[in-house]
């Protein structure tokens, strides 16, 4: 294992703070829409990250999908719903909450932390040569072709099911949001609901 | 053969961004901004996949954050599904407002 | 204690007797409702001729054979060794039986007041369960079986139960489910247990029986997990709670189950798990058994005598009844345990009889306090003579079948529970208490307006109480035919208990009897 | 002949089951009519039995008949058969007799009744159990036929069932008869237990050849005397039989005088080894129950207004003198009494239904009176059958009577006293009723008016006393009411020549008939009382008989017809020493009360741990349904907790990864 190159070591720092930097702008942000610029952010620096470890095809998708897709995604409701209102971060109604949560993220940093420092060793093995990728090989679309057959390959079947996955969602969240004549669902909703 | 930063940075960087998402989710009332913090956490998850996958070669983990990316773009589709029609209904509704369950 | 195959017969009547009546329930609920003449039709051709299937069992059972017949066995899961193992014996003979026979006559008895479609079905479904409890010879489908069981007749008192109907379901439901758990337990640590001796995991009844050694303090421990249970089912006091709330609010043809088939699933339970996988444990805890047996006949009865609604106090009644069982299995003599069993079939005739009997009154008059009836006799004089003669089987008057049940019961137990036998015996004279009052006070006396035009017994009833009414005579004019079946059964039963345990039945202690007198006896 | 004994409980059965089915068709008096040919055609098949018995050797006399095997279990073996011996022939023939006869009568006593042929069907029912139960080879069909009769009575009592007292009287009757069937269930356990069988022969053999212990032949003679005295109306299990009054007068008749409740000393009769195996103390009890029934009976029925709630305590006091002769060993003494008794009760208790009939259904004497002039045939039968039941001689109560005395004097003195007391008492108190009813003057037009006369009998006043009041002439009854009591009136007074002694020149060929009939079976168990002090002066003791009846006699005369005396009628005695009030009242009340308490008991403790159990489990989940806020984001802070310490818990405390 070549020891990292100080560019790679800048990719890596520049990324983590671009990726830490969004994370954080997503839970301070009071306006909702600064939040998803700073999910764009966040999704960004791990598409940096993606890159720096030679999978292109992930980095990709992550741009494409995340980034595009799901953050516009995000806008759009945002935007439907009128939503973009500052909140007052100040006040929380579940008086333990906050307390909670710090203990929990610091808990969750700490003790993974901790683990993962302390399994350094056992992390730092050589790097195995199962995955391909474009420098060594010299075929650029290396990580694109193992993957794809990989993919097709070993997990064909989990792959269509994600498609119906998709499907099965799009048309659950069509039917969901519709706009029902509200007179008659909306009454025996109600009154089966006492019912019960 | 490629150089290779050490995984634990970004074991470590996949730690700090899971820790502050799960932090925002807990502390933050917009449903939206709480699916937010999800997708932080879902890409912390994907980093150390990817990260281990080179350390380890093999592709299986980046197959895994491919699974990962789509169930996580069908979640956003009918979550947010979900949160409009909520929304519809209630204008202006925290998660905490969404209390039905109370035993 | 296999029986010899009896190889013959190749129909599995077995099998046949459970699936009858579990098609029919399927058939039944797949019905259209546009077709509400078609459900009534079902149920009753497959409820009789489940009936009619159970009787030529009877017919072609071999009387004098002690082990199962008609052994069905198929593998079912192998690696756990639970298999399809259905046979019958002189105990369950008669209660299969009862179980066909009891069920069109209640199906005919009593038409339900709405959604009949479902309340057939779930009906049916209780009968497949039952038979398949009385049946099973492997542990898995009898615990399987005995908690299917649970399922229909929550839903029939739940849904066609009188006016606290969702409080006794529940309350039937989770007392049964108490008592199960710790059968569950008990089963699974039996099998384990079992498995050691055997070499391999199985739930096989006879092969455990066979096979399996029980350290003695094991065996306990088992025992009572199993009897737990059917301690609950029987019931015994003082787990008995349960059983006025669900007969009361129960639909009539579900007392009429209940009291009639359910109950014994209890009592055979005890005799099929408890005696015959654990002589030992069961001989040992003999005296508490007796005890609670003894407080349950006097307790049932005088608590029955103070009901103030009389299927309240039919009941009771059931408590006293079954308290006589409990008394007879665990006095452990050929007489007693036989009349245990042929009590349980006497019981549910005539307490079945008489839950009808409730059923048609609060039909008529949409009451069953017995305060606000009176003078019924009068103005149905057919009706009030029916119900005069099963009320006599029930309290036991030689001639009718409840005697000669209560007879063995108390002559065989005399011999090796002498002031226990003594102590029952008073609640014959209880029985006569509480029976003959409320007959009084619904019967007697001049009816007044409420009552005077109280309906004489329909054709329909008529034809239903005819079957009751000739077991009732039959049975206790000329019982032999079901004692001898029974008989090999329960001698072999006994001589298990006396192969485990340092118990000898006892015999007579002089021997003066002619030879032309019994000439059967052997010593 | 004897091989068809089966015929005798045959056909009253196929007289029942015919009016089952035909019943209603027959209707009035069709159906009457049968089953009189019913129980007279039974009574035939014991005259033939007889017969064939008698053509016998003493020692042949006995004949089993087995139909089929009833409850054959293991060592346990019972057949449904029937035993034909002297003793069973002995009561077939009069109970079959003395039954045709109360069926006869009962044809124009029930006459118009809207439940006629039901009555019958009961009738027949009642005599098929009797039969069977003194025709039963073993004790369970003796047991049939004691439960048979005893649910019989139950329905006959109660008969008249709107009426509240006829159906709690046959509650009473049944329950109590129950408490004694409680006793001989016992003994039958015991006997099998002991024996092993439970047939009289087994059991009889076992206490003869002396193999059954002491012990265990009292606790069995114990015991079936309990079921006795239940069966028997004797004390402490009497309290029945006078409420029994509210059935018909035939069943009265039926079941006092001629069958049922002498089931009980045919019963102890029928085992006499036993009790002559048992402990001395045994006999002794039985004959004192017997002697201070006969005397406490006999004092309540001095004060009873009810024509038939006199004979009532009458024949508990009389079934007295029977059980007396068995505890003294006079088992030919009791049976002896048994028939003459059948004979003139039944007479009585039909003649008193021939006046209540004639009266319109009254039943208090107080308003009857002078009746003899209206009702020539009653009243002459009922005079013989005051003579017999008095003891005068030569009718049938004196020799039978004096019979059970003598017995009695030699056992013990006391006994003989109190049986003489009771004598006394007997002739006073029929005297008094032959009187108030068929003498002096005629009270029911001077009482017509006056309703609410004070109540000092028992049991209620029957409801249709109304019919008495007014303008009404008492009359004679139809000639099919009149005849039986004709030909009872022939037994009554003649039946004494079954057992008379060799007094008075009798010769003895001619004399003990029934004694010498009786002795194969009664050999073992009758006392033997050659050579006592009583058995050589009997002709004291037959002056003693009827100066006690004289006496008697003559006070009841003085006092109510030249009323000379003031008449004594303690409300003690009326009231039968309170002693049924006191039973009715702890039963209504503590007893009750107590039932009450374990029926409450059941419904709050045992009940209420079981809904305790539940209210307690509502509750805390009720607490515990608090922590689910329904807040999201709180939730997922606990689940946070949770991760959190789980990893703790693997890295720092288990120190792995």
């Amino acid at each position: 294992m070549t020891d990292a190159t100080f560019l790679e070591y800048v990719v890596f720092f520049s990324a983590a703070v671009m990726i830490l930097g969004g994370a954080v702008g997503v839970i301070i942000m009071k306006n909702p829409v600064h939040a998803a610029l700073g999910l764009v952010l966040t999704l960004f620096g791990v598409a940096v990250q993606f890159v720096a470890q030679q999978a292109h095809f992930l980095a990709a998708v992550q741009v494409i999908v995340y980034a595009g897709a799901i953050v516009v995604l995000f806008l759009f409701v945002i935007m439907l719903l009128g939503v973009d209102e500052s909140m007052d971060l100040s006040i929380e109604p579940i008086p333990i909450q906050r307390p909670l949560a710090a203990v929990m993220g610091v808990g969750i940093v700490g003790l993974v932390g901790a683990a993962i420092i302390r399994a350094r060793d056992a992390l730092d093995i050589n790097p195995g040569t199962g995955v391909a990728n474009a420098s060594d090989t010299g075929n650029n679309d290396a990580n694109v072709q193992q993957l794809a057959t990989n993919l097709y390959g070993d997990h064909v079947f989990a792959f269509q099911l994600t498609s119906v996955l998709l499907i099965v969602a799009v048309a659950g969240t069509v039917l969901m949001t519709r706009k029902w004549p509200r007179d008659e669902h909306g009454s025996s909703a109600d009154h089966e609901s006492s019912d019960v | 053969m490629i150089a290779v930063i050490e995984p634990t940075w970004y074991l470590l960087l996949a730690a700090l961004l899971f820790g502050i998402g799960a932090f925002g989710l807990l502390v933050r009332r917009n449903p939206l901004i709480m699916f937010m913090c999800i997708e932080l956490m879902l890409n912390a998850a994907n980093l150390t996949f990817v990260a281990l996958a080179t350390q380890l070669g093999d592709i299986n983990g980046q197959t895994a954050v491919f699974f990962v990316m789509v169930v996580a773009a069908a979640e956003v589709v009918v979550g947010l599904g979900i949160i409009v029609s909520i929304l519809r209904r209630r204008p202006g509704a925290t998660a905490d407002d969404l209390a039905e369950l109370k035993g | 204690m296999l029986a010899a195959e009896t190889g013959s017969i190749a129909f599995p009547i077995l099998t046949a007797l459970i699936l009858t009546p579990f098609i029919g329930s399927l058939v039944i609920a797949l019905l259209p409702k546009s077709r509400p003449e078609f459900p009534k039709m079902v149920a009753l051709v497959m409820s009789v001729a489940t009936a009619a299937m159970s009787i030529w069992l009877m017919a072609s059972f071999e009387t004098a054979d002690a082990g199962f017949q008609f052994v069905s066995m198929h593998t079912w899961i192998d690696a756990w060794g639970i298999s399809w193992h259905l046979g019958v014996d002189g105990i369950s003979l008669f209660l299969v039986v009862l179980t066909g026979i009891l069920f069109p006559l209640a199906i005919v008895a009593v038409d339900a007041h709405h959604d009949e479609k479902a309340y057939l079905a779930w009906l049916l479904m209780l009968q497949a369960g039952v038979m398949g409890s009385f049946l099973s010879l492997d542990l898995f489908m009898f615990f399987v079986f005995f908690e299917i069981v649970l399922v229909p007749m929550y839903f029939l008192i739940a849904g066609w139960g009188y006016e606290k109907r969702v409080y006794a379901a529940t309350k039937f439901f989770l007392y049964t489910m108490f008592g199960s758990a710790f059968m569950l337990v008990g089963l699974i640590a039996t099998v384990v247990i079992a498995a050691r001796d055997i070499g391999y995991t199985t739930f096989d009844l006879t092969i455990i029986a066979e096979e399996a050694e029980f350290a003695a303090s094991t065996g306990r421990w088992l025992f009572f997990a199993f009897a737990i249970a059917f301690a609950v089912k029987v019931p015994i006091f003082p787990l008995h709670t349960w059983l006025p709330d669900a007969h009361t609010q129960a639909p009539t043809a579900g007392s009429v189950v209940l009291a009639g088939v359910m109950l014994k699933l209890g009592t055979y339970g005890l005799l099929r798990f408890g005696v015959y996988l654990f002589p030992e444990a069961s001989y040992w805890s003999r005296n508490l058994w007796l005890t609670l047996a003894v407080i349950g006949i006097i307790y049932g009865a005088i608590a029955a005598t103070m009901q103030k609604d009389l299927k309240r106090l039919v009941a009771y009644s059931s408590v006293a009844h079954l308290g006589f069982i409990v008394l007879g299995t665990f006095a452990f003599t050929s007489q007693s345990m036989s009349g245990g069993v042929i009590q349980s079939v006497n019981h549910g005739v005539s307490t079945g009889a008489l839950f009808l009997f409730v059923g048609w009154i609060y039909e008529r008059r949409k009451t069953r306090q017995i305060a606000e009836l009176n003078g019924l006799q009068k103005v149905a004089p057919i009706f009030a003579a029916g119900f005069m003669v099963v009320m006599l089987s029930s309290v036991g008057v030689p001639g009718l079948n409840g005697f000669v049940g209560e007879f063995l019961i108390l002559v065989g137990s005399f011999t090796t529970a002498r002031w226990w036998t003594v102590v029952a015996a008073t609640g014959v004279i209880l029985a006569a208490l509480y029976l003959l009052w409320a007959y009084q006070r619904v019967f007697h006396g001049e009816p007044d307006d409420d009552n005077k035009s109280f309906p004489e017994l329909k054709v329909k009833e008529g034809l239903v109480l005819l079957p009751f009414l000739g077991l009732i005579v039959f049975m206790g004019v000329y019982p032999k035919p079901v004692l001898d079946r029974i008989e090999p059964s329960i001698d072999a039963l006994i001589t298990r208990v006396e192969d485990n345990t340092s118990y000898v039945q006892p015999e007579p202690t002089i021997d003066l009897v002619h030879s032309d007198e019994s000439g059967e006896e052997d010593e | 002949m004897a091989d068809l004994v089966w015929l005798i409980p045959a056909f009253p059965l196929a007289g029942f089951l015919l009016i089952l089915v035909f019943g209603r068709r027959l209707g009035d008096p069709k159906a009457g009519w049968l089953a009189t040919a019913m129980v007279f055609a039974s009574f035939v098949v014991s005259v033939s039995v007889y017969f064939d018995l008698l053509g016998r050797e003493e020692d042949e006399r006995e004949t089993v008949v087995t139909l089929f095997s009833w409850v054959p279990l293991g060592s346990l073996q019972v057949d449904l058969a029937f035993l034909a011996d002297p003793l069973s022939v002995a009561m077939c023939l009069f109970v079959t007799f003395i039954a045709g006869l109360i069926h006869m009568f009962a044809i124009g006593y029930m006459h118009g009744d809207a439940k006629f042929s039901k009555f019958f069907l009961y009738l027949n029912l009642f005599v098929f159990s009797m039969t069977l139960l003194v025709l039963g080879e073993n004790l369970l069909v003796t047991f049939l036929g004691w439960e048979g009769v005893g649910t019989c009575s139950y329905l006959l009592i109660a008969f008249w069932h709107t009426r509240e007292s006829a159906a709690t009287a046959g509650k009473k009757a049944f329950i109590t008869n129950r408490v004694g069937d409680w006793g001989f269930m016992l003994a039958m356990f015991l006997a099998f237990g002991a024996v092993g069988s439970l047939s009289y022969s087994a059991i009889n053999e076992a206490a003869e050849v002396g193999a059954l212990a002491a012990s265990t032949a009292s606790a069995i003679a114990i015991l079936l005397l309990v079921g006795a005295v239940g069966k028997s109306a004797q004390l402490p299990l009497y309290i029945w039989l006078p409420d029994a009054m509210e059935g018909p007068t035939p069943v009265s008749a039926l079941i006092h005088a001629a069958t049922m409740v002498t089931g009980g000393v045919f019963l102890l009769t029928r085992v006499n080894p036993i009790i002559a195996a048992s402990y001395d103390w045994v006999p002794t009890t039985i004959a004192w129950i017997g002697a201070i029934t006969a005397l406490f009976a006999a004092t309540i029925a001095l004060a009873q207004n009810d024509i038939k709630k006199v004979l009532a305590y009458s024949t508990v006091s009389q079934i007295g003198y029977m059980m007396l002769a068995v505890g003294t060993g006079g088992y030919v003494a009791a049976i002896f009494h048994m028939v003459t008794h059948a004979a003139f009760k039944a007479l009585l208790f039909l003649g008193a239904g021939s006046v209540i009939h004639g009266m319109n259904d009254e039943q208090d004497m107080r308003k009857m009176g002078a009746l003899r002039k209206f009702m020539p045939i009653t009243a002459g039968t009922f005079i013989v059958g005051w003579l017999a039941i008095a003891g005068v001689p030569p009718f049938s109560g004196f020799w039978s009577k004096d019979e059970v005395l003598l017995f009695a004097l030699a056992d013990s003195t006391l006994l003989y006293v109190v049986g003489i007391v009771t004598a006394v008492l007997t002739a006073f108190y029929m005297t008094r009723q032959v009187i108030m009813v068929f003498f002096g003057e005629a009270r029911w037009t001077s009482l017509a008016n006056d309703d609410e006369a004070p109540e000092v009998a028992e049991g209620e006043e029957p409801v249709e006393t109304h019919h008495a009041h007014g303008e009404f002439k008492p009359h004679e009854s139809p000639a099919i009411m009149w005849i039986p009591l004709v030909v009872l009136a022939g037994l009554a007074a003649l039946a004494g020549i079954l057992n008379v002694p060799e007094l008075f020149g009798i010769p003895s060929n001619s004399s003990y008939k029934l004694e010498e009939w009786l002795h194969p079976v009664i050999e073992f168990g009758e006392a033997d009382i050659s050579g006592t002090w009583a058995y050589d002066n009997k002709y004291i003791l037959v002056g003693i008989a009827v100066a006690a009846v004289a006496i008697g006699a003559a006070l009841g005369w003085l006092v109510y017809l030249r009323k000379q005396i003031k008449p004594w009628e303690p409300s003690l005695f009326a009231n039968g020493w309170y002693y049924d009030s006191a039973i009715s009242w702890f039963m209504g009340n503590p007893g009750r009360e107590g039932f009450q308490a374990v029926a409450d008991f059941d419904a709050t403790i045992v009940d209420g741990a079981v809904t305790g159990t539940a209210v307690a489990v509502k509750t805390t989940a009720g607490e515990v349904r608090k922590g689910q806020t329904g807040y999201v984001r709180q939730y997922a802070g606990v689940i946070g907790i949770g991760v959190v310490l789980l990893l703790g818990w693997f890295v720092v405390i288990r120190g792995i990864l």
